[in-house]
């Protein structure tokens, strides 16, 4: 309940980010937060003219979520960092660390988790580097 | 060293003969016998003969000889049938492979011939037709010697190189029939005093550098033996314009004839400027170093024997021969200046090549270059630069050669990043190249002591000067970047031995041992032989070892002495290094326990690399060649016609 | 006898001069910065030091190298001493620079490579200075040897001034100061780390050291021969370029190998030709 | 032989080389070790230079707290550096992991790690802290007892060698 | 150009900057937060400070009386100075000293 | 993230390069597998996670109150500003109106961080293009705001001052007085090293023109700071007026050439601008109360942001009414600069890459937390 926020959700993401960099607005960062049962905040957070506009976004389980980073490539580093701790994966990420942004493979599960998710191999799709 | 004629004639034509004949005779039993064991032991049997002959020839230095009248003249005969016989086949070839230049310059070359039959001008007599003095006898010491540890290793060479091209029947007893016949032809060329021997002699080493490049038959081979014959024909054509000119305009014949005092006007200078414009031919010069780029499509010792290590040479020998006579003219400044140019071209173009092959040809023009700028400046001081030069070039190229040889037979590869660690995989072949290189860039070695002297002989022309300081230190870059290459990679320090055909260790043995004692015995061979070869005034006096002279000092022995010394104490500290704990290379920390491996991104293992450098966007050939070639040209139009002034 | 005796007397003096120096170096750069520094004698103790460590060695026959520079180096400054020809003197420092850089390209280390093609680069711009240097020494005195430089009447400095301000880029190239330190740097805050020497440890970094030392009082010794009258002036000159040195080193930003070409072609390789054009025309 | 073994081990008292590596520190003993090198307190008075190359360095300062991915880059320079060699703990999360102990990316202590021979607490240590402890580590290099040879292989934080089972 | 020179210069002539450290030691600036102390007379073992200590080093057992504080985990925040309801913990003006080992009943006392 | 630069020049084989993570250009380990073609670099890929401690999840372990003497260790440079930044959250959480002193003090030391952050910069600047004499001197600067952290902090670099509510220490008068001699002194020392760092031949030499960022595109990827303002964006977060900068007369510093140099020349004018607001808050600074007791736990959410000498600093924090919050989320400057610094490699000589980084002065600890 911050001001100036605007619920979300997964199929709205993109265009509300494209909408945003239209209007000028500069990707801060991302929190993460974990929510009871399996439940996970996803805050965007934007500036413009030093002030603040917030995307809120609810995701369950182990949804993968579309990666904002084609629209904004600054956000590689903050989704990355949600997929090391917080074990939610993006999709579509310019540059994919796999999941070893900070944490060795051998910290298991998410530090952030409070239940298991299967720490999910994208080894399906191509790294960051080869695109 | 003044011997008038007192040595019994026998005996010295009996060694010409040997020299010349011999290796005729054997290149004709190689082709018509196709007997692998034959072969085997005919080549060595004919390195062994032309070595001795050659050593005896030594003692009988200077000699000349000539042959009564009948018999010349049926020689004389023989050899102008024979000569239009090869402008025939010359032409036939051109015709053949439907190229536009080669008939066109047979044709042109058999007119001027045909013009001299038609309408003779009475010259005297020569006697003598053939000349040893001593740059002869050097030039038939590389040849016969370097020569044929050469073509005694390509015997093991191509029994590897025809296994590797799956070819259904052998065509080695054509390949070194004209190996040999090419030994014989040098001979020839250097000892032939009469002009017209010169030519032909000029002729068969062009075609037998156009058999040998098209042996492969591949169509790559074809294209650059067409461009070598053409390029060579282009020498010839140059050449019997200059004997024609001697011959009708002054009646001279033979460069016995030559007299210093006639050479100072244009009459006498132009044809010398043709002469020398074919040694350039020969020796690649720009703009004409394409015919030995292309070369190197042949096999390797195709490369050592004809085009590094001695054929060029002949190109040398030519403008060394006549250096006496433009020496203190405009042409020699000239001469000196196209030398030094090609040395700092070809030591840049080389050092944007990283096929070692192409690197190795550049660095041989450059050498030449160098040695023709040592011509030029026609002191003597710089004429013993430049027999120094060419004696250590030829032994120390043929080395390289066969070395790299056997690295591409190793690893299928003549680029240089390919070699990278080549010592964990040959190490001896390695260890022997980078002395190779060594034996290039270093002192004490002979070619040092030569480049040393051309550097003190240049000091009085600033172009020239600067250009040989710049060439000499783009030289080293490219020398010490491929010896850093092969050594490089992570060791753990144990020397793995490698197999390699005996007789390959045996012309690699002798060839670097070879430099090192000749290197050693500089000051020696300097009074015994090089000052000789170099002219009649000797340019340093040796004593202790040391070259010594009012321009400078170079303590040969002294020298050596310290560099063996340094040597045996860092090999000893090599082999006490290889108990000491063997760490992985500096890493930033991130080493993995293969050698050379970091961790990388997503903690992946990634190999570090390293590339070498080789400024493409400066040195690369696309981009200098034509600017060279055309620097070249104008150097060259100024030769020429500087000397109608 | 008196050679014998010269070359020994240089074998022995040249690192205890270079390394007394380098000391002074270090206390004189402590003082421009506003520290004390260390004891004039810490180049002796770090050499020692090393000589005492372990042996670790990431390639044997960077040991090879190491020995070959410091003989290489050593043979020069004794070839200075017993003052013979310059342009041996110089083909044979050539051959420690040459035996620097493979060793550093023996080794793995990507640092190490860069910094021996750096090596080579440097080499390539400053030797060309180098041998003109000598050039116009030999076409003032009519010879390359030194002891023709000994008996000139008057100093080379009157002739050959620009000369001897392109001597000074090949210095600071040689001693490895800042602005072209980029090869191989003693403070290694940059971004090769130790560039060619990254990958020696130990005795074998000593052998370095001291080849260093020698390369230094070499570097110096053609130094003073610009004003070879006597032994208080060629001293004040060494010493005079060496302060030179230092300051530079201080006043100014690392360089890049391309700036460095452009400084030593553009501005030294002029400068020097020019003062060749005058001896050839004079 | 004695006088030189000596004058060895003066030279290794008057000519420390210092390698740095931060293993997870907040940058605060990081800074404070550059600090030492600069002006006001001017370690080079000790002979000490910031070499940055474990082949050259004769003493390891490590701060911060150890974590999975760079205890390896620990243990990786600590076996390339030549023997004799101290390694010198800095700062509270260098010593124990210090306020972050607990955290899940937390190893604790470079003792965990490599041995270590010096302790210098703080957070973070000031240079004058920093002087003492380097120079510590020097004495103990002189008298002996510092992990003189690594011959035996990479040290890891096992039983024998670690510090905590071999002092006292 | 070279306009450090002057700088250079100034710094060769004007006084050294450099703290003779071990030799001469800079008296201490009021209130600096050097080692941590306790005046185990007036201490009541109540814990405010174990509880209260952001790096957690404080261990405090009312039964036996102990108090053990771990100088490898400590901060020197001083947050255990300002709550100690007794005022018996206080910082000195020096920095702890290095030391070669850790003491033994702390690494004891602290099981981490 | 491959940024290609032409087309590979077929002589040109390529060098793979691990740039740290232990590295002496890089004071914390942070590694760059760079791809390098004859020193020209085609590829930059960073590597993190050298420092990465977990600390935000210290929160479930830590009570708020021991929470500001975590975060004030994310980063010792900039430590003042994390725990001003996190105790302006919960306060926010909790509705605490921090006495106007308190406000002050926190500026003045916020600013006396600035201002040595800079003055560290400006060395490891100097360093990274082998200016080390430079370096030296802009330390012994240092070396001076340092003193002023001791005795009036008790410590010389984490000075642990922040707590919710307040302050924990007063600035006497005599202080006060013993202070702006010392800000003088180093204002001085500054400006004499101006002509030095703003018109060196050398210095200009190896950073006009390197590393490139433009405005939009500095925006675009989210670049804050001086990164941002050496690109001409005149944006500092100290103009949202949080603590008291909006009772201060300042200007952001701004220049437009989005180089190396144009960034080195705003950190150093910043450090100017540090001493004037440091001296312009200490004449302000009223008497009254330096810290309120804070009863209660926090429960809400809340988001707050200082300008960091690096700049922006985000925090976002989350309590649900537990001696413990439930999330701490801190974004530092470097983090977002980050992205900039990896588009700003590609095409440059490698031996730009430490001025290049530098440039951007990464907090490494900062970025991982």
């Amino acid at each position: 309940m911050l001001a100036n926020e605007l619920i979300i959700g997964l199929d709205s993401l993109l265009g509300e980010a494209a909408r945003l960099k239209r209007d000028g607005y500069r990707f801060v960062t991302m929190t993460a937060l974990r929510l009871n049962g399996t439940r996970t905040e996803i805050l965007y957070h934007f500036d413009r003219e030093l002030h603040f506009r917030h995307l809120r976004l609810t995701v369950t389980g182990d949804a993968t979520v579309p990666s904002i980073t084609p629209v904004y490539f600054g956000a590689f580093l903050a989704e990355n960092e949600i997929q090391d701790l917080f074990g939610i994966l993006f999709e579509g990420l310019v540059i994919d660390y796999r999941r070893t942004l900070f944490l060795e493979t051998s910290i298991e599960p998410a530090p952030f988790c409070r239940f298991n998710v299967k720490r999910k191999a994208k080894s399906d799709s191509p790294a960051g580097e080869e695109r | 060293m003044h011997f008038q004629r007192v040595k019994p004639v026998r005996t010295t034509e009996i060694i010409v003969a040997i020299l010349i004949l011999w290796p005729l005779a054997a290149a004709i039993l190689c082709y018509l016998v196709r007997s692998d064991r034959l072969r085997n032991k005919l080549v060595p049997v004919t390195g062994v003969l032309l070595t001795t002959a050659a050593l005896l020839l030594s003692i009988h230095i200077p000699f000349s000889f000539g042959l009564e009248p009948s018999a010349e003249k049926v020689i004389d005969v023989l050899i102008l049938s024979i000569d239009i016989l090869l402008l025939g086949v010359i032409l036939f070839i051109g015709l053949r492979h439907r190229h536009r230049l080669i008939p066109i310059l047979a044709i042109l070359q058999l007119v001027l011939i045909g013009f001299n039959e038609f309408y003779p001008v009475p010259t005297p007599r020569v006697n003598p037709i053939v000349h040893c003095d001593a740059l002869s006898l050097l030039l038939v010491l590389i040849v016969s010697i370097v020569g044929s540890v050469i073509c005694v290793q390509a015997l093991a060479y191509m029994k590897t190189h025809e296994a590797h091209l799956q070819l259904s029947a052998s065509r080695q007893h054509r390949f070194f029939a004209v190996m040999l016949l090419f030994l014989a032809a040098m001979n020839g060329l250097v000892l032939a005093d009469k002009l017209s021997y010169l030519y032909f002699f000029f002729e068969i080493t062009t075609i037998c550098s156009y058999l040998l490049i098209a042996h492969d038959a591949t169509p790559a081979a074809i294209t650059n033996a067409l461009r070598a014959l053409w390029i060579n024909s282009f020498g010839g054509l140059a050449l019997v314009a200059a004997v024609l000119w001697f011959a009708r305009f002054h009646g001279i014949n033979a460069f016995q004839q030559f007299k210093a005092d006639d050479f100072r006007s244009a009459v006498w200078l132009l044809p010398l400027a043709f002469m020398c414009l074919a040694g350039f031919v020969k020796a690649a010069q720009f703009p004409f170093q394409s015919w030995l780029l292309g070369a190197m499509v042949a096999p390797t010792p195709v490369s050592a024997l004809l085009h590094s290590s001695t054929m060029v040479k002949a190109g040398v020998y030519l403008v060394l021969r006549v250096a006496p006579f433009f020496q203190d003219t405009f042409l020699g400044l000239c001469v000196a200046l196209f030398g030094a140019f090609a040395f700092l071209a070809a030591a840049a173009l080389a050092l944007g090549q990283r096929n070692g092959k192409r690197v190795l040809a550049y660095s041989t023009i450059s050498n030449l270059g160098l040695m023709f700028a040592c011509a030029g400046f026609g002191t003597p001081m710089a004429l013993t630069a430049a027999v120094i030069l060419l004696l250590f070039h030829a032994v120390t190229k043929a080395l390289l050669f066969l070395c790299v040889g056997a690295i591409e037979q190793g690893i299928d590869s003549r680029d240089i990043e390919d070699m990278r660690g080549l010592y964990t995989r040959m190490p001896l072949t390695a260890l022997i190249t980078v002395a190779g290189v060594i034996f290039m860039i270093m002192p004490p070695f002979g070619l040092l002591v030569g480049k040393w002297m051309a550097l003190e002989a240049a000091a009085r022309n600033l172009a020239a000067l600067l250009m040989l300081a710049l060439g000499s230190a783009l030289t080293v870059m490219y020398w010490a970047r491929w010896a850093g290459t092969l050594m490089s990679d992570p060791l753990d320090g144990r020397f793995r031995p490698e197999s390699q055909p005996v007789l390959t260790w045996g012309a690699l043995g002798i060839l670097s041992f070879g430099i090192v004692a000749l290197s050693t015995a500089v000051p020696w061979l300097y009074g015994a032989l090089l000052q000789a070869a170099a002219g009649d005034v000797p340019a340093y006096s040796v004593h202790n070892g040391a070259m010594e002279n009012p321009t400078g000092i170079f303590s040969v022995f002294p020298l050596c002495l310290a560099a063996g010394f340094g040597f045996i104490l860092a090999l000893g500290a090599v082999r006490h290094a290889r108990q000491a704990r063997i760490v992985s290379p500096y890493m930033c920390g991130a080493q993995q326990p293969e050698p050379g491996v970091f961790t990388g991104p997503m903690n992946q293992p990634v190999k570090s690399e390293a590339g070498n450098y080789y400024f493409a966007f400066l040195f690369g050939e696309e981009r200098l060649t034509g600017w060279i070639n055309a620097g070249a040209l104008l150097l060259l139009t100024l030769l020429i016609g500087g000397t109608l002034r | 006898m008196r050679n014998a005796l010269l070359a020994l007397s240089g074998l022995l003096a040249a690192p205890l001069a270079g390394s007394l120096l380098i000391g002074l170096d270090r206390i004189l750069t402590a003082r421009l910065q506003s520290r004390i520094g260390p004891p004039v004698l810490q180049p002796i103790f770090d050499v020692v030091k090393l000589f005492g460590k372990e042996r670790v060695v990431v390639n044997a026959w960077q040991a090879f190298s190491a020995y070959a520079y410091l003989a290489a180096v050593a043979v020069a400054v004794v070839l200075f001493f017993i003052r013979s020809d310059l342009l041996v003197i110089f083909l044979i420092q050539a051959v420690g620079t040459v035996f620097i850089v493979v060793g550093a390209l023996a080794s793995a280390s990507p640092f190490s490579q860069v910094g021996g093609y750096r090596e080579l680069l440097q080499s390539l711009a400053c030797e060309p200075l180098l041998v003109l240097v000598i050039a116009g020494i030999y076409l003032e005195t009519g010879s390359f040897a030194i002891t023709a430089v000994d008996r000139w009447p008057q100093p080379l400095m009157v002739r050959l001034p620009l000369l001897f301000i392109s001597l000074l880029f090949v210095m600071a190239v040689k001693l490895r100061k800042s602005p072209f330190d980029f090869a191989a740097c003693r403070h290694a805050h940059q971004e090769l780390v130790g560039g060619v020497l990254t990958d020696y440890s130990g005795p074998f970094l000593a052998l370095i050291e001291v080849g260093h030392w020698f390369e230094t009082v070499l570097m110096l010794g053609i130094c003073s021969l610009f004003w070879a009258d006597n032994w208080a002036a060629m001293l004040a000159l060494a010493g005079a370029a060496y302060l030179t040195m230092v300051w530079l080193d201080n006043v100014t930003a690392r360089m890049n190998w391309r700036l460095l070409f452009g400084y030593a072609w553009l501005l030294g390789l002029p400068l020097a030709l020019i003062n060749l054009f005058w001896l050839y025309r004079g | 032989m004695r006088i030189w073994a000596k004058f060895i081990g003066y030279a290794r008292f008057k000519s420390p080389w210092l390698l740095h590596f931060d293993c997870g520190s907040c940058n605060g003993c990081d800074i404070e070790i550059l600090a030492c090198l600069t002006p006001v307190y001017d370690l080079e008075r000790f002979g000490i230079v910031n070499v940055g190359n474990p082949l050259h360095a004769d003493v390891l300062l490590v701060s911060g707290t150890v974590n999975p991915r760079n205890r390896i880059v620990l243990e990786n320079l600590f076996n390339q550096m030549p023997a004799p060699k101290v390694v010198v703990a800095i700062g509270a999360c260098g010593l124990s992991g210090g306020i972050f102990r607990g955290a899940y990316n937390v190893v604790g202590g470079i003792d965990r790690v490599i041995p270590v021979d010096v302790y210098v607490p703080g957070c973070p240590p000031r240079p004058e802290a920093i002087i003492d402890g380097v120079r510590l580590g020097l004495e103990k290099l002189r008298t002996g007892g510092v992990t003189l040879d690594s011959k035996d292989g990479p040290i890891g934080a096992t039983k024998e060698n670690h510090p905590c089972s071999r002092t006292n | 150009m070279f306009s450090m020179t002057s700088t250079v210069l100034r710094n060769l002539v004007t006084r050294k900057s450099t703290r003779l450290y071990p030799q001469e030691v800079r008296s201490p600036f009021e209130r600096v937060r050097g080692d941590l102390e306790r005046e185990a007379a007036n201490c009541t073992y109540c814990g405010v400070c174990a509880a209260k200590c952001p790096s957690q080093c404080i261990r405090v057992k009312k039964a036996t009386a102990t108090w053990i504080h771990d100088p490898t985990a400590c901060v020197f925040c001083g947050t255990c100075v300002e709550t100690c309801p007794e005022k018996c913990l206080h910082h000195t003006e020096r920095p702890r000293p290095p030391f070669t080992a850790k003491d033994a009943t702390i690494t004891e006392g602290f099981k981490y | 993230m491959k940024v290609q630069t032409k087309d590979a020049l077929r002589l040109k084989p390529r060098s793979v390069i691990p740039f740290g993570p232990q590295h002496p250009v890089f004071p914390e380990p942070l590694q760059l597998k760079l791809t390098v073609e004859e020193e020209m670099i085609t590829e930059a890929i960073p590597v993190f996670g050298y420092v990465h401690r977990g600390l935000e999840q210290l929160c479930a372990q830590r009570d708020f109150h021991q929470m500001v003497q975590v975060v004030e260790r994310v980063c010792g440079i900039c430590s003042v500003m994390h725990a001003m930044c996190y105790c302006q959250a919960i306060e926010e959480i909790m509705a605490v109106e921090v006495p106007r002193r308190a406000v002050y003090l926190r500026t003045i030391w916020a600013e006396l961080h600035r201002l040595q952050s800079h003055l560290l910069w400006l060395g490891l600047f100097a360093d990274s293009f082998g200016f080390e004499s430079l370096f030296m001197q802009f330390w012994r600067i240092r070396e001076k705001v340092l003193d002023i952290n001791e005795a009036t902090a008790g410590n010389r670099v984490i000075v642990s001052i922040n707590v919710v509510g307040g302050v924990r220490r007063d600035l006497a008068a005599e202080n006060v007085r013993w202070l702006l001699p010392i800000l003088e002194q180093v204002e001085t020392d500054i400006r004499r090293l101006e002509s030095t760092v703003i018109d060196d031949v050398t210095i200009r030499k190896r950073t006009v023109g390197k590393g490139i960022l433009n405005g939009d595109r500095a925006r675009e990827l989210g670049a804050v700071g001086p990164t941002l303002r050496g690109s001409g964006v005149a944006q500092d977060t100290r103009q949202t007026g949080y603590a008291v900068y909006a009772e201060l007369d300042f200007q952001p510093v701004v220049e437009t050439s989005g180089d190396c140099y144009a960034r080195c020349r705003v950190r150093f004018y910043e450090t100017l601008q540090s001493i004037d607001l440091i001296r312009q808050a200490v004449a302000g600074m009223p008497p009254g109360d330096i810290a309120v007791t804070v009863k209660g736990r926090p429960q809400g959410e809340a988001v707050a942001r200082v300008e960091q000498p690096r700049g922006e600093l985000f925090y976002y924090i989350k309590a649900d009414g537990s001696k413990n919050l439930e999330r701490v989320r801190i974004r530092a400057p470097s983090f977002a600069n980050m992205p900039s610094l990896v588009t700003m490699l590609p095409g440059m000589w490698f031996s730009d890459v430490p001025v290049i980084v530098l440039s951007i002065d990464p907090c490494i600890s900062c970025t991982e937390r």
